[in-house]
C-alpha cells in the first residue's frame, strides 16, 4: 500500500510530472480552423483578429485536424455534417477538447425543430465546454478557453487532493 | 577516446544550438507576424510569452502518436528524420568564428548544398507515405519546386566562390574581411535570397504546405512530435540560408570598418548569429506581407528568369574576375 | 449518371452544353496510362469558406472537373419560417446570410410590407439604408480579408478585421447585435436609432479611404496578387447571364443591373452612387468592382448621415400581422447580388411559404463550369472571388 | 413588355397558357407538359434571366413556379404549373443553366422529379431523407425539443 503511494498511478511523483505537463497542454492549445456557419465568423475569424487575437494565450488555429487539440464546433450540424464532424473527432489526437460554441451546437438553437438537425453536438462528439450565445462574443469564447485551460488543470488537482 | 569526445562535444553543442534555434525562431515568428498584424502575439505564457514555444513543445512530445491506417509504416515513421538529418548536417560545416566550426571542410559549401537537397526526398516520402491526396500533391510540388531553384541556388553562390577562390566557408568569410562581397555580388546576391526563399519553401513560395490550398501539404497526416520535427527542420532550414547568406555575402563575423578590432573579433560567433536573424526576420516579413505565388509561375521564374540570369551572371562575372582583376 | 441530353430544344436561343464538371472524363487509364485523382476539398477545408465540399478531378495540378455539394448547413429556414409569426421570421433569416443578415431581414421586411400594404415612415427607409450600407462594408471586408487568405496573403486579412470591428461597434450601437440583428422589421426598425451616433459614423468615415487604400496597396497593389488573379476564372457575359450570377460576381461580367439602382427601395432613390462594372470578368474585376462598390457604400453612409430625416421609425402594425392571402416578390442588392424574398400568404399569421432566392446559391452555380481547366492555386482563388456564404446557400 | 406580348410569344409556341396580373406581377399558368417549350419561347423572345425557381405543396398538388426577368426592360415574369405529387416536370435547364441547382432542391424537398437533368443528384440532405418541404412531414413538436 504504502509503495503505491510512492510508484503508482497515484503517485505524487507521477501526478507532479502530469501537473507540468498539462501546465504545457493548457498553454498551447491549438484549434481546428473548421467553421460550420454563423460562429465561425465570431468565434475562428475574430478571433485570430487584431481586437481579440487568441494568439497571445498560446491559442492558434491549425488546418489538420492531426495536429490540433481543440475543435470548435461553430455552428448548426446536421444529418449530413454530423458524420464529418465525427470523423475530423477521430482525426485528432488523444488529449483531444471539445468546444460546443453556440446554441445551435449546444442544442440545435433555433433550427432544433427542423428534423434535418441534429439537436446538439453532444449526440455526435464527447463536448468538454458548452458556450451559450447565438452568436456566442469573441469575448464568451476567450472565457471559454479560460474555462477549458481550468479543467485542464483541475483533473490532476483533484487526483491530487484525492490523495 | 580522446579523438572522439571534442567531435562528440561539438556535434551537441551544434544540435543545441538548432533545437534553441528552433523554439526561439518559432517565438520570433509569432512575434514578428503579430506586429506586423497589429495584433500582440504571444505574451501570457512566461514573461513576455517567452515559454510559449517550450509549452508548444512539451505538448506535442506528450500528443498521441499517430499512424494513419492507410499509411506506408516504415516511411511514415522514417520521413520526418530525413527531412531533419540533413538540415542538422548542414550546421556541420558553418563558421561562426575565426576558428568555430565543428568541422572545417575544404568543401563546406558544397557539403552544405549537397545536404540540403536531400531534404525534397523527406518532404517526399512523408507526402507518399501518408497515403492522402493533400500531402500527395505537397510533397510533389516541394520536389518539383526543389530541383528547379537548387539551380540557380547553386549558381549564385559561385560568385562569391569564385572572388574567394575557395569552397572553404571561413575562407570566404576571411576574404570578405575588407570588402563584403554584397557590393560586387549585388546581382547574385538578389538570385541568391529568392532562390533561397524558394527552396526553404517561404512564403511567397511555400508551395509545398500552401495553408489554404493543400492546408498543411506534405505534413498534413503528422501529428505530435513528428509534425514537431517537420516543424522544426523548416525553422532550422531558415536559419541556415539566412547563415549561408551571412557568410557568403555579408562578411560572417566581421563588422564593417572593425575588421581588425580585437573585441569585434572575440564576439564574432555573436555577431554573425546576429547577422543571420536579421536575414530571417526579413524572411519573416516576407511571409508577413505577400501572397503565395502560384505553381506554374514559380517554377517558369525558376527556369526562364532565374536560372538564365544566374548562369549569365557566373559567366560575366569570370570574364571580368579574368580580364580586368586578376591580370 | 444518365448520360447528358444531347438534342437541341426546337426554338432558337442560347443552348448549353453540360457544365464542364459534369462533362466528366472517362474514369480509369487513358492511352498514356495515366489515373487522374479524385480529391475532395472540404467540408473543413481553410478556403472553402464554411462547409462547402468541392470534388475535384485531378490531372497532376490542373482540375479536369469539379463538382460542388452543399448542404452540410441545410437547416431548413423555409420550412421553420411557415411555423414562425411574420416578425418571427428574422430571426431564421439574419441566419441565413449571416455576414449580412440586415439585407435578408429587410427584404423580407419589404415583402411583407408590400403584401399587407403597409406605408413605411420615410425615416424608417433612411436607417434601413444607412445600417444596410454598414452591413454591406461588414461583409465586403470579410471577403477582401479572405479572399487575400486564399491567394497566400495573411496581412491584408487581419488590417480588414480591425476595420470591420470599427464597423460591428457601430452596428452594435445601433442594433444591439455584432452580427445577428433582428433589427429591420415589417413596418420599419426596431428601435430609433441613438442619440449622438453619426460621431462614431463619422469617425470611421474619415478614416476608411486611408485603411482601405492601405489594404488595397497590400493586396491589389501586390504583383504577385495581380498574377494570380488576371485572367483566371473567366466568366463571360453569356455564362454569368445563363447562370443567373448576381452582384459583383454578375458586374464584373460587364451586367450593369443593381437592384438598388434598377429597382429601387429604401432610400437608395434619394441617394447618388455609382454602380462599378467591369467586362473582364475574371478574377481580378471581381476584385476591382468589390472593392469600388466599398468605397460606393462609404459615399452612401455619408450622405445618410448627413441627411437622416427626422420622423417615426416605424409604421403603425399590429401585434400579430396577418396580410391577405397573396403572393408578393421584394429583392435588395445583398453584398453578394439580388437577394429576393418570395412568400405565399394564405390569410393566417405565419408565412405558407417563404422562398429565399440567395444570390450566392446562384453564384456557386458556375463553380462547376468555371472551375475546370484551371489549376488547384485557382479554383481557391475562383471560390473565393465568387463570395459564397454557405449559410445562404443551403439555408 | 406587356403581358400582351409575353402571352404572343407563348402562343407562338402553341403552349395552352391562363395568363393573370396578381399583386405579385404578371403571372401565366402553365401545363407541366409545355413547360420546357414555353421556357425556350420566352428566353428567345428576350427573358434572358432566370431569376428563380421553386417548388410550393399547395396541399393538393405541387406548384413550381418559375421567375423569369428580362433584363433590358427589368420585366418580371411568373410562369407556373403545378404537378401532381411524385409527378414529373421537363428539366430546363438547357434554357436556363441557373435551373441546375434549384430544381435538384425542389426535386428532393419536395419529392418531384425532372427527367433530363444532367445530375439528378441529392443536392442538400443525404440519401433516404423525406421530402422535408411538403406539408405533410411535421416539424418536431414543443415536446420533442425541449431541453433537459
Amino acid at each position: 500500500m504504502a509503495l503505491d503511494k510512492l510508484t503508482g498511478e497515484n503517485s505524487l511523483l507521477f501526478i507532479r510530472s502530469e501537473q507540468l505537463l498539462d501546465l504545457a497542454r493548457k498553454n498551447s492549445l491549438f484549434y481546428l480552423s473548421f467553421g460550420i456557419a454563423c460562429c465561425a465568423i465570431e468565434g475562428l475569424m475574430s478571433a485570430g483578429g487584431p481586437r481579440f487575437d487568441y494568439d497571445r494565450f498560446g491559442i492558434f488555429h491549425r488546418g489538420s485536424p492531426r495536429q490540433s487539440d481543440v475543435m470548435i464546433v461553430a455552428g448548426t450540424v446536421n444529418r449530413k455534417m454530423a458524420p464529418v464532424v465525427k470523423r475530423l473527432y477521430d482525426q485528432m489526437p488523444e488529449p483531444k477538447w471539445v468546444i460546443a460554441m453556440g446554441a445551435c451546437a449546444c442544442t440545435g438553437g433555433p433550427f432544433r425543430e427542423y428534423p434535418n438537425v441534429i439537436m446538439g453536438v453532444d449526440k455526435v462528439v464527447p463536448v468538454d465546454i458548452w458556450v451559450p450565445g447565438c452568436p456566442p462574443r469573441p469575448e464568451s469564447m476567450q472565457y471559454a478557453f479560460m474555462q477549458l485551460q481550468d479543467k485542464i488543470a483541475s483533473k490532476t488537482q483533484e487526483r491530487l487532493d484525492a490523495r | 577516446m580522446n579523438a572522439v569526445a571534442p567531435i562528440a562535444i561539438r556535434i551537441l553543442a551544434m544540435l543545441g544550438l538548432l533545437l534553441v534555434n528552433g523554439v526561439v525562431l518559432i517565438y520570433m515568428l509569432r512575434k514578428v507576424l503579430g506586429r506586423l498584424h497589429i495584433r500582440i502575439g504571444p505574451n501570457r505564457v512566461g514573461p513576455f510569452g517567452l515559454l510559449q514555444t517550450v509549452a508548444d513543445v512539451v505538448k506535442l512530445l506528450t500528443k498521441e502518436d499517430l499512424m494513419p491506417d492507410s499509411a506506408d509504416k516504415w516511411l511514415f515513421w522514417i520521413a520526418p528524420f530525413v527531412v531533419f538529418v540533413p538540415s542538422f548536417l548542414a550546421y556541420l560545416p558553418l563558421a561562426f568564428g575565426p576558428n568555430l566550426a565543428v568541422t572545417r571542410l575544404d568543401t563546406g559549401l558544397l557539403f552544405l548544398l549537397a545536404v540540403l537537397s536531400l531534404i525534397p526526398i523527406g518532404v517526399l516520402m512523408a507526402g507518399w507515405a501518408s497515403n492522402s491526396k493533400w500531402s500527395l500533391v505537397g510533397g510533389m510540388r516541394a520536389a518539383g519546386q526543389q530541383i528547379a531553384y537548387e539551380v540557380p541556388l547553386l549558381l549564385s553562390v559561385l560568385g562569391p566562390v569564385m572572388m574567394a577562390g575557395s569552397l572553404d566557408l571561413s575562407k570566404i568569410i576571411e576574404a570578405q574581411k575588407n570588402l563584403w562581397f554584397v557590393f560586387p555580388q549585388f546581382i547574385a546576391f538578389i538570385i541568391y535570397i529568392i532562390a533561397a526563399q524558394a527552396d526553404t519553401q517561404q512564403t511567397p513560395f511555400d508551395m509545398s504546405e500552401a495553408e489554404s490550398e493543400l492546408i498543411t501539404g506534405f505534413a498534413n497526416e503528422y501529428g505530435g512530435m513528428r509534425f514537431g520535427f517537420l516543424f522544426l527542420a523548416e525553422f532550422s532550414n531558415m536559419f541556415i540560408v539566412a547563415a549561408l547568406g551571412t557568410a557568403l555575402f555579408f562578411g560572417g563575423w566581421y563588422l564593417p570598418f572593425l575588421a581588425d578590432n580585437p573585441i569585434a573579433l572575440s564576439l564574432g560567433p555573436v555577431i554573425f548569429i546576429a547577422k543571420a536573424y536579421i536575414g530571417i526576420f526579413v524572411m519573416m516579413w516576407a511571409r508577413g506581407a505577400l501572397p503565395r505565388i502560384r505553381v506554374d509561375q514559380l517554377l517558369a521564374f525558376a527556369w526562364k528568369a532565374l536560372i538564365p540570369i544566374s548562369l549569365s551572371w557566373v559567366v560575366i562575372w569570370a570574364c571580368i574576375q579574368r580580364l580586368v582583376l586578376v591580370r | 449518371m444518365s448520360e447528358p441530353r444531347l438534342d437541341v430544344h426546337a426554338q432558337p436561343g442560347p443552348c448549353w452544353s453540360v457544365p464542364k464538371g459534369l462533362r466528366r472524363v472517362p474514369k480509369g487509364l487513358d492511352e498514356l496510362a495515366t489515373e487522374h485523382l479524385v480529391l475532395n476539398m472540404g467540408p473543413q477545408h481553410p478556403s472553402t469558406h464554411g462547409v462547402l465540399h468541392v470534388l475535384l478531378e485531378l490531372d497532376g495540378e490542373e482540375v479536369q472537373a469539379a463538382e460542388a455539394s452543399v448542404g452540410y448547413l441545410h437547416r431548413g429556414i423555409e420550412k421553420l419560417a411557415e411555423s414562425r409569426k411574420y416578425h418571427q421570421v428574422g430571426t431564421l433569416l439574419d441566419r441565413s446570410d449571416y455576414l449580412a443578415g440586415l439585407h435578408t431581414e429587410a427584404a423580407f421586411a419589404m415583402a411583407t410590407e408590400r403584401l399587407a400594404e403597409i406605408e413605411v415612415p420615410r425615416k424608417a427607409e433612411w436607417i434601413r439604408a444607412l445600417t444596410m450600407e454598414l452591413c454591406r462594408l461588414a461583409s465586403h471586408y470579410v471577403w477582401a480579408g479572405t479572399y487575400g487568405m486564399d491567394a497566400g496573403a495573411m496581412a491584408p486579412f487581419l488590417y480588414i478585421m480591425r476595420d470591420r470591428e470599427m464597423i460591428l461597434d457601430i452596428l452594435e450601437a445601433i442594433t444591439g447585435g455584432r452580427m445577428m440583428f433582428n433589427y429591420i422589421r415589417p413596418g420599419g426598425v426596431f428601435a430609433d436609432l441613438p442619440a449622438g451616433i453619426d460621431q462614431p459614423i463619422r469617425a470611421f468615415l474619415s478614416t476608411f479611404e486611408t485603411y482601405l487604400a492601405e489594404m488595397d496597396a497590400l493586396l491589389g497593389g501586390n504583383e504577385i496578387f495581380q498574377a494570380r488573379m488576371h485572367g483566371v476564372g473567366v466568366i463571360s457575359r453569356e455564362t454569368a447571364m445563363a447562370f443567373g450570377l448576381a452582384g459583383g460576381t454578375l458586374r464584373a461580367s460587364g451586367v450593369d443591373f443593381d437592384v438598388r439602382r434598377d429597382m429601387p427601395y429604401a432610400a437608395y432613390p434619394e441617394l447618388d452612387f455609382d454602380v462599378p462594372v467591369a467586362t473582364g470578368g475574371d478574377c481580378w474585376d471581381r476584385y476591382v468592382v468589390r472593392i469600388e462598390e466599398m468605397r460606393q457604400a462609404a459615399r452612401m453612409i455619408r450622405q445618410l448621415v448627413d441627411g437622416m430625416p427626422e420622423g417615426d421609425f416605424t409604421a403603425k402594425v399590429p401585434k400579430v400581422l396577418r396580410p391577405p392571402a397573396g403572393e408578393m416578390y421584394a429583392a435588395v442588392e445583398s453584398p453578394r447580388g439580388e437577394l429576393g424574398i418570395h412568400i405565399v400568404s394564405d390569410g393566417s399569421a405565419t408565412p405558407y411559404r417563404m422562398r429565399v432566392r440567395s444570390p450566392a446559391y446562384y453564384n456557386l452555380a458556375i463553380c462547376d463550369e468555371a472551375l475546370a481547366g484551371s489549376l488547384i492555386a485557382d479554383a481557391v482563388v475562383i471560390l473565393g472571388s465568387l463570395d459564397i456564404v454557405l449559410g445562404e446557400i443551403d439555408r | 413588355m406587356p403581358a400582351s406580348a409575353t402571352e404572343d410569344i407563348l402562343r407562338s409556341a402553341s403552349v395552352a397558357h391562363e395568363a393573370g396580373s396578381e399583386a405579385l406581377g404578371t403571372v401565366m399558368r402553365i401545363g407541366p407538359g409545355d413547360v420546357r417549350a414555353a421556357l425556350g419561347a420566352l428566353a428567345a423572345g428576350g427573358f434572358d434571366q432566370l431569376v428563380d425557381m421553386f417548388a410550393t405543396d399547395t396541399g393538393e398538388a405541387i406548384e413550381v413556379t418559375y421567375h423569369l426577368r428580362a433584363l433590358a426592360k427589368l420585366e418580371s415574369l411568373f410562369i407556373k404549373t403545378t404537378v401532381a405529387y411524385d409527378g414529373a416536370i421537363e428539366s430546363v435547364w438547357e434554357v436556363y443553366p441557373a435551373a441546375l441547382y434549384p430544381e435538384r432542391e425542389a426535386a428532393e424537398l419536395l419529392g418531384i422529379s425532372f427527367p433530363g437533368h444532367p445530375n439528378p443528384k441529392r443536392l442538400l440532405t443525404v440519401e433516404g431523407t423525406e421530402p422535408l418541404l411538403r406539408k405533410s412531414i411535421a416539424i418536431r413538436g414543443p415536446e420533442e425539443v425541449q431541453f433537459s
